[in-house]
């Protein structure tokens, strides 16, 4: 399944593009699109531990379940206000 | 009502928005961009935001205080993109029969959008050198670090 | 910086100028006139003041606030004469480096002027009469009753 | 010794006037002008003991003393805001 995931802020700058797509094997949560995205985006991985991410614009936590049609993000710690 | 918006934001349109005759309090915020962070100076600061989920979850945020407060008005804006020395970013007003509770929801809601809602501030630093602001990142340099 | 005046409070203009570049916060609270108490209606509202000590009163508000709190700009200001319906009859606006000290100091402000400074309110109700509002003031009508 | 007494909203509109003057012996009290007051405008006397006195824009309670030339208001309970 392939899995596209955006990336924003400094997650942006350090994979130096605003999106990553990933194949990874069903199921699919967001814990293996962590782990795959540090895979992928050896820069990235130093600071995926302290990202969220989203999936259809909610917060999502390593055990949910991804589509191949979700929206997926990976949020650094947000400064908006 | 929830807005992110490139523009300026206009206090005064905002505070006129809230104002109802069924209310006596109102209550604005406004994050403004401050020149000094300890000695360092900041020249001018952008905002980048996740919209979609930025305005879903504002609306949560609004939705989730009118539960709680009986908050007859509630507006929350965000602006992005570069927002110069002096000038909001934010903005949260809302509106209550009495003080207490439009004091309290101001402040809850600050502190949930500041927690919650993806936007991306960046500083822009007298010296020409750019930082994002995370708040609580940890760079870990080591392999086996992932959640 | 205090004022009593028997003109309409100019919201965005006390926002604009409690904004300020050292400042990261602004909390404006603006206190105006509800069209029901229960099921009373209120066709308008009259506030007079012992003006001198009124004045005065305000300016040791804002004193002990900015000993208290951080605060980089103050404004207090309060409405005479009559305040139509969804008007405001007091507003207070401070300026912080940080959003907490702003809430408190504001809402602190507006406890303590409501407590301590001396203006009165007068109630005038859709039925054609009106009301002196006094909290707490008891009628006592046997003789012996003086502090 | 003769104290005027500044009066506002419901102690104006029960007294009738926006001041009153009390002759007093000396030592004067704001206790001594509270029950002087009362005698000397009955209509007053049933909200008296709700009012805060000020002596020169200050408030005072019973025990200040008050010279001539002090400027002294009767306040019943405010209601700004």
């Amino acid at each position: 399944m392939i899995i596209r995931v955006k990336l924003f802020a400094v997650a942006q700058d350090l994979a130096g593009c605003e999106e990553v797509s990933l194949e990874l094997k069903e199921p699919v949560t967001v814990g293996a699109i962590r782990q795959s995205l540090g895979q992928r985006c050896a820069a990235l991985q130093p600071v995926l531990a302290s990202c969220a991410f989203a999936v259809n614009n909610e917060y999502a936590d390593n055990s949910v379940e991804v589509q191949e049609t979700d929206e997926v993000a990976c949020l650094p710690p947000v400064s908006g206000g | 009502m929830v807005e992110l918006t490139q523009q300026p934001i206009d206090a005064a349109a905002i505070t006129q928005s809230v104002t109802s005759p069924t209310s006596g309090a109102v209550v604005l915020f406004l994050g403004t961009t401050r020149q000094f962070t300890d000695a360092k100076e900041t020249v001018t600061l952008t905002y980048t935001a996740y919209a979609p989920m930025a305005t879903s979850e504002m609306e949560k945020l609004e939705t989730q205080a009118k539960a709680r407060w009986p908050i007859d008005r509630c507006v929350l804006v965000h602006r992005l993109g570069e927002v110069p020395i002096g000038e909001a970013s934010v903005a949260v007003a809302v509106s209550t029969p009495h003080r207490r509770d439009a004091f309290e929801a101001a402040s809850w809601l600050m502190d949930r959008l500041k927690e919650l809602v993806p936007v991306w501030k960046k500083e822009h630093w007298a010296s020409g050198s750019t930082d994002w602001v995370h708040p609580g990142l940890v760079q870990r340099e080591d392999e086996n670090t992932l959640q």
